[in-house]
């Protein structure tokens, strides 16, 4: 890899061991985040994306997670090897989460100010005044008004989009920010409060030099933020490239699907019949080894149900995995 | 809130006792006194007017708390009230305080070490605690710790050959006089005599609190705000103690209110075991003479301090808990 | 213009708030003054932010709330006027599919005893009866009626939505109303749920009322599109109306603020509103849009505009428009 | 995203109900299968009371009395009036369990009643039978009890239906929060849009999805109905002798602490065992039913 990468992650397995058996969440995936782009990690429920996320900065309960395989390599250091009290260093200094629920995200006891600044307390050597100050500098950068007085309210008080800043401030709250993980960010907010915030975020990546991994459902959130996609269907990576490459030339069935079940999609604009993926996503139990996606496939034969495919690149940074790649170009001419 | 359901226990109080079989005149001459006898005692008791007139001649006198008189002792209850509570009191607290220290410290340990033998001893130690009749624990301290061992005396609140004259009536305090005088051997019978009683009657509380802690910080460690402290890489001990602690003791301060109250009900049942001199005694032998007076006095008193004690804890809550501070 | 299924009449649906201390209690508006009329066999669609009172004006026709002020006509009766017995019968023709497929289904019933529920209620036929009728109609949505003895969390989001819709069905109503009826489901699926209703609406002639904040959503299913914020209609027009011509500025917003589904698009777009959605408990003064409106003028803060026709059949709340 | 829920939303094998399901974990939860098999064997031991005691209860015995275990064919010894320890016990199960089911059956049915009513329909309704439960929660329930007692006059009849009686406001508040929350949910607001009767909803729709919260209250309710008991009957106001009662039986000890060890300690240990058998099998319950709920 070059040197411009910030994060590698190669062959992560990750199971949880259930009543019912072995749910293999995430199967053989690997991926790379370059240090100031976005790489959104886009998927449908149960796809794995957020466990993902969870095994860069370890937060996958173990049990029942077990993560089998792989490594994660970040800055030179395999974080699947490093012990607890190097990871947790790492985290909140160069690796730093956001979450879905800003309600439930913020401890209800403690006014922000003091939430901020004693991140700083914690990663660096300052007076609790300073740290302070920091704190309401960093509520300044975000955009919250009046800071100074906004540091003196407990979480409650801050509307959802509000407490989403505040929670990107405590991500940001480190010295050396490196990579900084979005999981569902705005996909509990309104739909302005959500431009805000990705507007904000955008922002925030050229202002401090970090890279997002972004990870979300949201095809149009993806559209407007990421740089570069990875397409996750039930724990495997289907297809990744850049932006403009997955949604100008969508190549893998499923993300052409996804993308055609858009009711935005402007093929739509004479309201006609929508053209939805078939079937639901399958039992990640009783999956085999084929290719998820078989079943709801319209292209799939018995090449497909036997065995995941191999990777076929279509361009620079573009690849699919899928069988039927050839086939699939031939028809996939948005 | 406070007043309404004051109100509340004052008047079922009265009525349930007035309502009970029985004629307190009676139970007071006993069975053989004559017809006139009884009549007049009735008469001085008002008991002769109508209920409706006995409740607003009766709540009259709460008011100013006037209790009547005791059957048994004729002396005013009040005074009789007045000259015990404290010892209860007194007793009560030092077994909450030996609970709620110990029973947090447990319930922290516990869920924090979750799944260790630390966190199973403790929890099925806590388990068993709940499951015991209180009187009966207090007999089996009393028989180990005092009979077998003679660490303890079996009961009453000093040594009897201390000649000692209380002012308030909470021990520790009067003898704490005499101790920074120099004489600690009064101070020291006092709290000699506190330690098994306190075990007693803190153990059940002890195990309430600890699983309740236990439980509540489990339910806070998996929040999200944890989740977030701990990816913003603040120490786990830190975590725990400064952002876990706070949340989970809201409902932790609940059960210890609700505890304390309890322990000065039960004081009922365990003070006659320690030879206790206090109001949980004194309301047991009252019930068993049908004192009727001293019963209503002594159970109002109790609930007063009950609701008052809820009272407390909902301002101690919104200490802690800005939400409902400040809505 | 075709004739109107239900007129609702400067509709008014107001709570208490009360707060933990003190007595205080504040109204919260969230429905507050909304008139308008939905057609026969068409779908209204109606869309809003969160505290927007789009839900709380769906179970409002519906009568499941009761409400503050106003009227709500079906069939030319006011819903409010009916008494227990008419309501109950009334209830057969005018339905609700529930936004949450995991709460709205009784977790403890059967499926087959879910579908056939308000056939019992209303007696509608022998037990024999009854089981071809929930056959069927579990057919018609794509769920095979050998399933009918599970419980609804064996079924998947799409396929417990589509239990929800057969039920609303079972009774042959011609007012459907969805509130937020795909917004809980994964892209693909929201799809087929979409197509599913579309598909009911031509077969059994129904009208749908049309609930979400997906303003894609709306867009793609509605013939007629009502824009509600702070518990008032904004903005109203046919659908292709509204699309091109909106004249509100938070209908505006609200367009712009979608994020398309088109990369090379993402640097073309206006700059959006700042600010908070406020709370419907102290809407701001004058019209409630003022404070995160870059166009607003002095009237606005001062006075409420009034919902104008500014070309056929187009209303919007709004002083620009003057 | 959460793996696990997947699991049970997708494609499952076969129809389970939520009874079944919660069966499952039932058996695979030590602690409530430990207080199952604690609270079975005091129910058989209860039931075969006259098959399984070696003696009469209270048939006296002077000579033998304060006799220590093991040491005649009075297996646990004999009391201060030579009655047989363990036949006393045997028959103060069956005692223990009367108390329990009574107790426990006049608070749930007065409890769910009233709290399906006040939590269902609300407002003026709900407003004051939350006053009057307020006022009973006012005093330490030891207290009420024993007022209840005193009003009624002490015996063990009167000293069942007083526990019963202080429980109800418990069930009431458990019920009525129960109640409210899923009132709310969408579910009964569906079934109301299908023309549902309020006493359809009240007692088909939402009661049943208020059970888990009710019986784990139910089951450590017979565990504190048993405590309850011994106490009053350790004051005098329940069971009266020779009744073989387990609180009387403490009670009647007290003044042996220094000369029969058994005659304090058997009674106890038989009260904490059957309290213990519904306190574990109650908390399994919880963890299974609603981990959220915790006292």
């Amino acid at each position: 890899m070059s040197d411009d990468t910030l994060l590698t992650m190669e062959n992560v397995n990750v199971h949880f061991h259930t009543r019912r058996g072995v749910v293999k969440a995430v199967r053989d995936l690997s991926l790379h985040i370059k240090k100031g782009e976005t790489l959104a990690l886009v998927g449908e429920s149960g796809c794995g994306k957020s466990v993902t996320a969870h095994t860069i900065n370890q937060l996958i309960p173990m049990p029942p997670g077990v993560i089998e395989s792989g490594s994660v390599i970040f800055r030179d250091r395999d974080l699947l090897k490093l012990p607890e009290k190097e990871i947790r260093k790492l985290r909140g200094t160069q690796i730093s989460m956001i979450f879905q629920e800003p309600m439930t995200s913020l401890n209800p006891v403690f006014k922000i100010g003091e939430q901020l600044a004693d991140v700083f307390l914690t990663h660096q050597k300052m007076t609790k005044k300073e740290a302070h100050a920091k704190a309401v500098e960093l509520l300044d950068l975000v955009k919250i008004p009046s800071p100074e007085k906004r540091a003196h309210d407990y979480p409650h008080q801050l509307s959802g989009g509000m407490r989403q800043r505040v929670m990107i401030a405590m991500a940001l709250a480190s010295p050396e920010p490196g990579l900084m993980i979005a999981d569902e960010p705005t996909t509990a907010l309104d739909v302005t409060i959500q431009a805000q915030i990705l507007d904000l975020l955008t922002d925030l990546k050229d202002k401090v030099d970090m890279s997002i991994l972004l990870i979300t459902h949201d095809m149009g959130v993806v559209a407007e933020t990421a740089d570069r996609v990875v397409v996750m269907y039930a724990g495997r990576k289907v297809e990744e490239g850049t932006v403009y490459q997955i949604f100008d030339n969508p190549s893998h069935p499923y993300t052409l699907g996804l993308l055609n079940s858009l009711p935005s999609n402007e093929k739509y604009a004479d309201h006609s019949r929508l053209e939805a993926i078939p079937g639901n996503v399958p039992d990640l139990l009783t999956l085999g080894d084929g290719c998820p996606f078989a079943n709801r496939c319209s292209w799939a034969d018995e090449a497909c149900e036997k065995s995941f495919p191999g990777i076929t690149e279509l361009d620079e940074g573009h690849s699919i995995w899928c069988h039927k790649s050839e086939e699939v170009k031939n028809r996939s001419v948005r | 809130m406070l007043f309404p359901t004051l109100f509340g226990v004052v008047t079922l109080v009265f009525f349930m006792i007035a309502l009970s079989p029985g004629d307190p005149a009676r139970v007071m001459l006993g069975e053989r006194a004559s017809k006139e006898k009884i009549e007049k005692l009735r008469a001085d008791l008002g008991l002769d007017k109508p209920l409706i007139q006995q409740y607003g001649l009766y709540l009259t006198r709460i008011v100013r708390l006037d209790f009547g008189e005791s059957i048994k002792s004729g002396q005013k209850v009040w005074d009789e009230i007045k000259a015990r509570y404290p010892a209860t009191i007194e007793l009560a607290l030092c077994a909450m305080i030996f609970a709620s220290v110990l029973g947090v410290w447990i319930g922290v340990i516990s869920a924090t070490r979750k799944n260790t033998w630390i966190d199973y001893t403790s929890m099925v130690g806590a388990l068993f605690g709940v499951s015991m009749p209180v009187f009966w624990l207090a007999l089996v301290l009393i028989m180990i710790f005092s009979v077998n061992l003679n660490l303890f005396p079996t009961g009453g609140r000093m040594n009897l050959r201390l000649f000692f004259q209380p002012e308030t009536n909470f021990y520790l305090i009067d003898t704490f006089k005499l101790l920074l005088k120099g004489e600690p051997e009064y101070f020291l019978s006092a709290l000699h005599h506190l330690i098994l009683p306190s075990v007693a009657l803190g153990t059940i509380p002890l195990a309430i609190i600890a699983r309740t802690t236990r439980s509540s910080m489990l339910e806070v460690l998996k929040q999200d705000y944890v989740k977030t402290v701990r990816s913003a890489g603040i120490k786990e001990q830190r975590v725990v103690f400064r952002y876990a602690l706070r949340n989970a003791l809201m409902p932790v301060i609940t059960v210890i209110g609700l505890q304390f109250g309890m322990l000065l009900a039960g004081a009922l049942l365990t003070e006659t075991i320690f030879a206790w001199p206090g109001i949980g005694k004194w309301i047991y032998q009252a019930i068993e003479a049908r004192d009727y007076p001293a019963v209503q006095g002594g159970i109002i008193v109790i609930s007063t301090s009950f609701v008052l004690i809820n009272l407390a804890v909902d301002v101690l809550y919104s200490v802690i808990n800005p939400k409902i501070r400040l809505q | 213009m075709s004739e109107s299924l239900m007129e609702v009449k400067d509709l008014k649906k107001y709570y208490r708030i009360s707060s933990r201390e003190g007595n205080a209690k504040q109204t919260l508006k969230a429905v507050d003054g909304v008139s308008f009329d939905i057609k026969k066999g068409e779908i209204l669609g109606i869309v809003g932010e969160s505290g927007c009172g789009k839900s709380t004006l769906g179970k409002t026709v519906l009568r499941l709330h009761e409400k503050t002020e106003g009227e709500v006509l079906y069939g030319g009766r006011d819903l409010f006027s009916l008494d227990h017995k008419e309501m109950v019968d009334l209830r057969k023709s005018i339905q609700m599919v529930f936004q949450d497929p995991f709460s709205s289904l009784n977790p403890r019933k059967k499926v087959g005893s879910l579908i056939s529920q308000p056939l019992r209620i209303h007696k509608a036929g022998t037990p024999a009866e009854i089981a071809e009728k929930v056959d069927s109609i579990m057919e018609e949505v794509g769920i095979n009626p050998m399933y009918k003895n599970r419980f609804p969390h064996q079924f998947s989001g799409g396929q417990r939505q589509r239990i929800g819709i057969a039920r609303a069905l079972t009774l042959n109503p011609e007012f459907v109303v969805c509130d937020e009826a795909v917004s809980a489901l994964d892209v693909s699926v929201q799809a087929q749920i979409l197509n599913l209703l579309q598909d009911l609406r031509e077969k059994h002639d129904l009208t749908y009322m049309f609930i979400a904040h997906d303003l894609a959503v709306v867009e793609y299913i509605s013939t007629r599109i009502v824009v509600m914020y702070l518990g008032k209609i904004i903005e109203m027009a046919d659908k292709d109306e509204l699309v091109k011509n909106h004249t509100h500025p938070y209908t505006k917003a609200l367009f712009n603020a979608f994020p398309l589904t088109d990369p090379h698009k993402r640097d073309q777009k206006e700059k959006i509103v700042m600010g908070d959605v406020p709370s419907p408990i102290n809407p701001p003064t004058g019209c409630h849009f003022h404070p995160r409106c870059p166009y607003a003028k002095d009237i606005c803060k001062q006075q409420y505009p009034p919902l104008k026709e500014v070309s056929p059949g187009h209303m919007s709340a709004c002083w620009l428009n003057e | 995203m959460n793996s696990t829920e997947t699991l049970n939303t997708i494609n499952a094998p076969a129809a389970e109900s939520p009874l079944a399901e919660h069966w499952h974990q039932l058996k695979r939860s030590k602690t409530a299968m430990a207080g199952l098999i604690i609270i079975l064997a005091f129910i058989l031991i209860a039931v075969f009371a006259p098959l399984l005691a070696p003696m009469d209860p209270v048939a006296q015995n002077i000579e033998m009395r304060k006799t220590a275990p093991f040491v005649s064919e009075y297996i646990l010894g004999t009391d201060d009036l030579g009655r047989d320890m363990l036949s006393r016990l045997i028959y103060g199960a069956r005692i223990s369990m009367t108390i329990g089911v009574i107790a426990v059956g006049i608070a749930l049915f007065f409890g769910i009643l009233i709290g399906v009513i006040s939590g269902y329909y609300g407002g003026m309704v709900d407003k004051v039978i939350q006053r009057l439960v307020d006022i009973m929660l006012a005093f330490p329930y030891i207290l009420l009890t024993i007022v209840i007692v005193a009003v009624l006059g002490p015996s063990l009849t009167n000293a069942m239906v007083a526990i019963g009686i202080s429980q109800i406001p418990r069930y009431i508040r458990i019920v009525r929060a129960s109640v409210m929350a899923e009132k709310e949910s969408d579910y009964v607001m569906a079934e109301r849009a299908l023309g549902a009767s309020d006493f359809e909803l009240m007692f088909l729709s939402i009661l049943p999805n208020c059970l888990a919260p009710i019986s784990v209250q139910a089951t450590l309710g017979f565990g504190s109905a048993i405590l309850e008991s011994a106490g009053l009957s350790f004051l005098g106001l329940g069971a009266q002798p020779p009744t073989p009662e387990w609180g009387l039986m403490i009670a009647s000890s007290k003044e042996f602490v220094t000369s029969a060890w058994w005659i304090v300690t058997l009674p106890g240990i038989a009260t904490l065992l059957a309290v213990l058998g519904f306190n574990l099998l109650g908390d399994g319950l919880r963890d299974i039913l609603d981990p959220r709920l915790r006292d």
